[in-house]
């Protein structure tokens, strides 16, 4: 009793170091691990790989962050990838510019569904993004007669594979997106508004706050997000396939998003964590995959990493 | 993209089409025969038809095959409302069921599409209970054919796996280090295709697979995976793709890392999908080993043979085409 | 006392019939679309169907059973799919070893992963979201590797007393019907007349209350997983009987499926409130719809999904704005 | 309360702590506290807000564990992990906030965890109900036991978990402020009950702010200040005074006569009302309310739990559904069911619950004063952190509220304070009229006399106040003006001289003198 009383201070402070730093521990030891064990990991051609990869990730789990943020969930990011890529073939005569355009705003409308499901109808956000789970992709091939389509058109491809001063397009998009969103959360009212709404929604009603209209935004910039992420995967791909772009993108959103260290329970959100989550997921899948593990044991191993990032982030109630 | 998907039939329809013809391994004992069932008799042409179909059709493969039978039942003069269709959507509870309600709507003759060799029993037992022939198409159910269904018409594809690997030694000119992309987990395809891909492959003593990875017949995944590979395996020779899709993927990744598909790194994969032969015919795929979704003629002739009294083999082996660099330029219509 | 109470009699009956509407809100479209279903396809009503669509809809009503109760405690179940896929394939290679061992094989497992769910969601106070959605990977990994990446299917023997489960029929109705029945009447005593139903009211509509009130919190939520995860590998093991093998790729997305199915019964998703008897109505209205969808035959089936989604979330709606007006 | 008197000097105690230390991030919450419970007394714990009090409850009871230090039980040491094995041990609590399930019904929640059975083992519903409503009535309670316990009041609830607490024949019973959401006649009832424990025998530790109570009901009395026991006797010897100097640890001198709040003045109003609802209905909560607040008028809202106060307050800026009726601020009339909207106008609640109405728990006592102010605070939709900051710093100093930083989660707060920080919130705003609902609920008496000495401040400032409080005193002292409210309709209102205790009674009682 008296040793634990000794160390229970120096355990608590670890714990809360872990909490707040476990994420990005987690993706120091993973690179080091990868660096000792790995052949051929440290190069930039393979970083470059790693980072092009998480990049349509990350862009989807910042947007579901801040849908977490506020107590929610967006099962239809997926979908919204999935619809997106539909509609680029059908405006790319367009301009490639018209295409994103399309594209995002089809991500918005989608949003906008979500949103106003949660916000003025009160369904619950599960449920209300579980229906656009379901059908948004069916929707995406009825747009898209169930075909997969070959682009061709260079600019719009650029987007997939170009560079910028040296850094990949998709992976500038996700920094950029990356800082916006620490600035939405941290510095402007609709950041803070969210984050109180997601802590206690009650509270944020009398106090004032245009709490439908945060909730929409909310589920509108997710949906954006996921949207853009489904045309930078798109041009990457260089075909246009709403079958399968995105399937089961929620999962990993969501993982990389509470892997980060944003609770579940809303009131919080960790953007740079979201950041680092969709990373550590990322050099997890690309560990498994260079070691060449059969896809039993590979599974199997993401539920125990999952499991114990999550346990180290977790928040913990003094008692 | 509308008008790709009418060529393909037509083409085939024409007679000329590889589908028309089929290898039939039939046992030398005859075959299973109307009387031997004891199923009653029936004309194909006015009779009710469902076709159960397993997944949407979203890829190349699935559209073509259902096109094909519902081509065919034109062809034959069938009504519309003669043929009913259903989709499965990738779930087999519902596929058992889709079956049944097809029983329940007066289907006579049925076409499946199963989606798993396993687990199609109690549709099959309900069909048996009505006297309803069942004809299995792409993929082949482990009942008793004749007895539980009536046969099996499809690829082999432990074949087309063999058939990759002989591809992959004369493209690689037998040596080399070799990555797999594998098709989804737990999917007999897949199971099939390694199975057929590996142990031929094993008689090439100088080729090896280095990496076997899943990319759950996806091409973005199967990108995804062979941009990893590319990274840990820089000096990897060859691909071989359980599906078109994967492969076209890996060429992606193969020109991302600024590698010469075809050359650098060769590609052979199994299916036929327009695309991928059409990059044979450019020069940066290699070999793609024919799965020929085109069953609606076989089908509908065996089932009229069926009624018309003649024995019925256990299984028919469509004939798979293969695209090689000798053939995709002209061959690229055959395609779909 | 007495004014308030008049006040508040009628308020108290509108709540309560609120509560039944929303909940029997999905029993009456059921009983409407049945009727709709019933005159407009001649084969609706056919014994032959009726017998089909119960016999389908009981291996997702266990599921969802489960899922019942996990979403009553205020919690959610993603491994439920995963795990029934599992619990198939293990009595389908248990049931060579004799009938005993292919139930008991796939119960033990499927319970001990729900257990573990159960453990890590009560002494971690991590969310029950994603602790089931790692053991949704880690189920379906362990599958993977018991049929060597799902290259082997096991079979059931064609003679084997297991299959009974699946294939047997009692009066003609299909023994995993009879079976789902059975488990929905336990079921329904379990949360409705038992302390640990009480429980589980109580844990869904204040979790810090019933720590405080002296309940058994830790032990209720670890019965509630493993409940939820044996339930799942006895669905699992009648698929195994019924289809004769256990089959690899089942599952996928099933969870979905029991949570759509869960809420369109009239269980709250934020817990505290919900029926057995809602869930099998809501198991019966999916159902339904891709019955009818097959029995018009023309959809597309691109449009198949498009159709389901919308009308889970019609019935949502529906609920919801009933819901509103009365209260 | 004589009988059990002269049993308890002589018996060891049946509940106690020795050495105990308990460590919150950034508070020390209780510093190696000794104390002891003996059988068959009343004792009374009291302190400030944060003092520690709810917390050594909860170290009592298992919810906490104590970072050094011991809890012993009839003599021996125990752990209990968790408070159910304290209730095992025959200790029964009633935390201070309402723990109960809203959605389960009055009966499942008394017997939640104990329900009778059956010889089948299966809950026996009708038993359980029988004995609940039986049970119930002795607290007052004659609603129908099946129902939603959220369709009780607040009080009515406190006074179901009351029933509960004692109905699991404990030898401890503890209790947090159980009469800071009780109604006179309510607390009479406790104090009926708590008579009734006495001469069983049933030690019983009370906490509670109100003066009153304590030297009616407690015979000794423990005084945590800081987390540190700064005394512990008997209560009766020690004088009111001296037991609020012990609590706030200042000179008796500088300390107002008990008894005594700190309103001043009636204040100066005539100009014209710049609030004013006219025939307020709704869900049938509210009947016909029509009031009006002058810039610079306390106006007091009396009534029964249940007479539609707080639903006048949430209905005034919008948060309450209304059938009919308008509001009109400063001429103009408000948008109907838009909180934002009456805020814009100037109208500020301070709601009754503040655990779920109030706070917004993991953020900072920063963005918790900010909030609502936020808009104003950032130009383009960007926060200015400086001029967060000068707010925040400006109401922490001028509330005093206790904080380790500014960045401390206000969950970590305790009642007072956050109570506090809410006020602060809606000064931020700059309203023009500011209803507090219970705005001295749970605060200890010198964060009271503080609030009320604010409320008169501001009033003075010129700010309407519409005040709602279920301590006459308060209402009497505070309110230059009283409306009576009785099942959602106004039924008096009291000015000048008439403003009494007696008359407010009378009102609520008998429907006023026009009534
Ligand atoms: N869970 C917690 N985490 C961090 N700090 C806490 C926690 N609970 C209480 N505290 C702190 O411990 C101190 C004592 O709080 P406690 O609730 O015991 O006060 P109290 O005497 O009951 O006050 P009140 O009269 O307002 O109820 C306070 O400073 C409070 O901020
Ligand atoms: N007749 C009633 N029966 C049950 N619950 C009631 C009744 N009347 C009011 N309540 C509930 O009691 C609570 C308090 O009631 P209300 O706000 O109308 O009274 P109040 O006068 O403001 O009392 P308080 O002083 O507790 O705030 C509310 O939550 C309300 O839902
Ligand atoms: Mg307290
Ligand atoms: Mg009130």
């Amino acid at each position: 009793m008296a040793s634990a009383t000794l160390t229970a201070p120096n355990r608590a402070r670890t714990a809360a170091w872990l909490q707040n730093y476990g994420v990005y521990l987690a993706v120091v030891v993973l690179l080091l691990f990868n660096v000792v064990f790995t052949d051929n990991f440290v190069s930039a051609a393979n970083f470059r790989t790693q980072l092009v990869q998480a990049a349509p990730v990350c862009i989807v789990a910042l947007g579901m962050a801040l849908v977490i943020g506020t107590e929610g969930i967006d099962l239809s990011v997926g979908s919204v990838m999935s619809i997106a890529a539909a509609l680029i073939p059908l405006y790319l005569g367009a301009g490639p510019f018209t295409a994103l355009l399309v594209a995002v705003l089809a991500g918005i409308v989608s949003g906008l569904f979500s949103g106003v499901l949660v916000a003025y109808l009160g369904i619950q956000p599960i449920i209300a993004t579980l229906a656009l789970l379901v059908g948004g992709r069916g929707l995406a091939l009825v747009i898209a007669h169930g075909q997969l389509v070959q682009l061709h058109n260079q600019d719009f491809l650029a987007l997939g594979t170009g560079d910028v001063l040296g850094i990949p397009t998709m992976v500038l998009v996700a920094a950029v997106v990356a800082v916006l969103a620490g600035l939405l959360v941290q510095r402007t009212t609709f950041g803070r508004q969210l984050v109180a709404i997601g802590g206690n929604r009650a509270a944020s009603t009398l106090a004032g706050l245009p709490v439908r209209r945060v909730l929409v935004g909310v589920y509108v910039v997710s949906g954006a997000l996921a949207a853009l992420a489904g045309v930078l995967s798109t041009a990457r791909l260089g075909a246009s396939d709403p079958n399968d772009l995105g399937l089961l993108m929620e999962l990993s959103a969501i993982t990389a998003v509470v892997v980060g260290g944003t609770p579940l329970t809303g009131g919080r959100v960790r953007v740079l964590g979201t950041v680092f989550g969709a990373l550590l997921m990322q050099l997890v899948h690309a560990t498994l995959i260079k070691h060449d593990l059969p896809d039993s044991t590979a599974q199997m191993v993401q539920a125990a990493i999952i499991v114990v990032a999550v346990y180290v982030a977790r928040e913990r109630s003094s008692r | 993209a509308c008008t790709s998907r009418e060529e393909t039939p037509a083409a085939q329809s024409s007679g000329s089409g590889p589908a028309a013809s089929a290898a039939s391994t039939a046992p030398t004992s005859g075959g299973c025969t109307l009387t031997q069932t004891g199923y009653p008799k029936i004309d194909p042409k006015t009779a009710i038809i469902g076709f159960s179909q397993s997944e949407k059709e979203a890829n190349p493969f699935r559209i073509a095959e259902t096109q094909s039978i519902r081509d065919e039942a034109a062809k034959l003069g069938i009504p519309a409302d003669h043929l009913l269709t259903t989709n499965a959507q990738s779930d087999l509870n519902k596929q058992i069921s889709d079956i049944k309600s097809l029983l329940d709507r007066g289907a006579q003759l049925l076409v499946v599409a199963p989606l798993n060799s396993d687990g199609l029993q109690p549709a099959l037992d309900a069909a048996k209970a009505k006297k309803v022939p069942v004809v299995t198409v792409d993929r082949k159910v482990t009942s008793q054919p004749c007895t539980d269904y009536l046969t099996f018409i499809g690829s082999d594809f432990v074949k087309q796996g063999q058939r990759a690997a002989q591809e992959m030694a004369r493209v690689t000119g037998g040596s080399g280090k070799v990555a797999i992309l594998l098709g989804s987990s737990g999917n007999n395809v897949t199971t099939d295709r390694t199975q057929g891909f590996k142990d031929e492959l094993a008689k090439t003593s100088g080729l090896s697979v280095v990496a076997e990875q899943t990319g759950d017949f996806d091409r973005s995944k199967g990108q995804a995976v062979m941009e990893q590979l590319i990274q840990s395996h820089p000096d990897l020779t060859a691909v071989y793709a359980e599906n078109d899709e994967m492969g076209i993927g890996a060429v992606n990744a193969l020109r991302t890392a600024g590698k010469t598909p075809g050359k650098d790194v060769k590609v052979v994969s199994v299916d036929g999908t327009r695309n991928a032969v059409q990059l044979i015919a450019d020069g940066s795929y290699n070999a793609v080993i024919e799965s020929n979704p085109r069953f609606g003629p076989l089908a509908f002739q065996t089932l009229q043979q069926f009624e018309d009294g003649q024995p019925i083999p256990a299984s028919i082996v469509i004939s798979d085409d293969s695209y090689d660099e000798t053939n995709a330029a002209q061959k690229v219509g055959n395609a779909y | 006392m007495t004014a308030p109470s008049a006040l508040s009699a009628p308020s108290a009956r509108n709540a309560a019939f609120a509560g039944v509407l929303q909940r029997q809100g999905a029993a009456v479209v059921l009983v409407l679309g049945i009727v709709v279903a019933w005159f407009a396809f001649p084969r609706f009503g056919s014994a032959d169907n009726l017998r089909d669509l119960a016999l389908q809809s009981s291996f997702l009503a266990v599921i969802a059973l489960g899922m019942t109760f996990v979403i009553i405690s205020g919690g959610i179940d993603l491994s439920v799919g995963s795990v029934y896929a599992l619990g198939g394939v293990l009595a389908a290679y248990g049931s060579r070893y004799g009938l005993v061992v292919a139930i008991l094989l796939p119960l033990v497992v499927c319970s001990l992963i729900g257990l573990v769910n159960g453990l890590l969601i009560a002494r971690t106070g991590m969310a029950p979201f994603i602790v089931t959605l790692a053991s949704l990977l880690f189920a379906r990994g362990l599958l993977l590797a018991i049929t060597s990446e799902g290259s082997t299917t096991y079979k059931v023997d064609g003679g084997s007393a297991f299959l009974q489960l699946g294939q047997g029929t009692i009066l003609g109705i299909g023994v995993p019907v009879w079976i789902a029945l059975v488990l929905f009447a336990l079921g329904g005593v379990l949360l409705r007349r038992t302390r640990f139903g009480q429980a589980v009211f109580a844990l869904g509509g204040a979790e810090q209350s019933a720590v405080l009130m002296g309940l058994p919190v830790a032990r209720t939520k670890i019965t509630l997983y493993t409940l939820s995860g044996a339930l799942a590998g006895v669905a699992g093991l009648l698929t195994a009987a019924y289809l004769q093998s256990g089959v690899t790729v089942l599952g996928v997305g099933t969870e979905l499926d029991a949570i759509s199915v869960v809420v369109i019964g009239g269980t709250l998703l934020t817990g505290g409130a919900g029926t057995v008897v809602g869930t099998l109505v809501g198991v019966l209205l999916r159902t339904l719809i891709q019955n009818v969808i097959n029995q018009v035959g023309t959809l597309d089936s691109n449009y198949q999904t498009v159709v389901s989604g919308a009308f889970l979330l019609v019935v949502v709606i529906v609920q919801r704005l009933l819901a509103r007006r009365r209260s | 309360m004589t009988a059990a008197t002269d049993v308890q000097k002589t018996t060891a105690p049946v509940l106690e702590v020795a050495g105990v230390t308990k460590r919150f991030p950034g508070t020390l919450a209780l510093d190696d506290v000794s104390f002891a419970l003996r059988p068959g007394e009343v004792h009374a714990l009291v302190g400030e807000n944060g003092a520690g009090k709810s917390t050594l409850i909860k170290v009592l009871t298992g919810v906490h564990r104590p970072d050094a230090g011991e809890v012993r039980h009839l003599g021996e040491p125990v752990v209990f992990r968790r408070p159910a094995e304290a209730q095992r041990a025959g200790i029964s609590t009633i935390y201070q906030e309402v723990n109960l399930v809203p959605l389960m019904s009055i009966a499942g929640n008394v017997f939640l965890g104990r329900e009778p059975r059956t010889r089948a083992g299966l809950v026996d519903w009708r038993r359980m109900n029988a004995e609940a409503r039986a049970l119930l009535v002795d607290y007052g309670i004659t609603e129908d036991v099946r129902r939603p316990l959220h369709t009780l009041g607040v009080g009515a609830q406190q006074m179901v978990a009351l029933a509960r607490a004692v109905s699991t024949e404990a030898k401890v019973v503890i209790m947090d402020e159980p009469t800071s959401s009780l109604e006179p006649r309510e607390v009479e009832k406790l104090f009926e009950v708590l008579a009734r424990l006495h001469e069983q025998g049933i030690a019983i530790l009370y906490v509670s702010h109100r003066m009153d109570e304590l030297y009616r009901v407690c015979e000794r009395v423990t005084v945590l200040r800081d987390g540190r026991v700064v005394h512990s006797g008997p209560l009766a010897e020690l004088p009111r005074l001296e037991l609020v100097s012990l609590m706030l640890g200042r000179e008796v001198s500088r300390i107002r006569e008990e008894g005594v709040t700190a309103f001043g003045e009636e204040h100066d109003v005539e100009r014209e009302p710049v609030l004013r609802a006219e025939n307020l209905r709704g869900m049938r909560k509210l009947r016909d309310v029509s009031l009006s607040i002058r810039p610079g008028e306390v106006v007091g809202l009396a009534g029964l739990l249940g007479s539609g106060r707080s639903e006048t307050a949430r209905a005034l800026v919008g948060a309450f559904p209304l059938d009919g009726g308008t509001v009109v601020v400063a001429g103009k009339p408000l948008r109907r069911g838009r909180v934002a909207a009456a805020m814009r106008a100037g109208v500020a609640l301070l709601a009754e619950d503040r655990k779920t109405d109030g706070i917004i728990p993991n953020l900072s006592v920063r963005e918790n004063i900010a909030l609502a102010a936020l808009p104003r605070l950032s130009p383009f939709g960007l926060v200015s952190k400086s001029k967060q900051d000068r707010i925040v710093r400006t109401f922490m100093e001028r509330l005093r509220i206790k904080a380790s930083s500014p960045d401390q989660k206000v969950a970590e707060l305790s009642g007072g304070n956050q109570q506090k920080v809410l006020l602060a919130r809606w000064l931020a705003t700059g309203p023009r009229v500011l209803l507090l609902d219970e705005p001295t609920r749970g605060i200890d008496v010198g964060a009271k006399a503080e609030v009320q000495a604010l409320i008169d401040e501001l009033a003075q400032e010129g700010l309407g106040v519409l005040l709602i409080s279920s301590e006459l005193d308060e209402l009497v002292d505070g309110a230059d003006r009283v409306v009576v409210l009785r099942d959602g309709k106004v039924v008096d209102e009291l000015t000048g001289d008439a403003i009494s205790e007696d008359n407010v009674l009378a009102s609520i009682a008998e429907g006023g003198s026009d009534g």
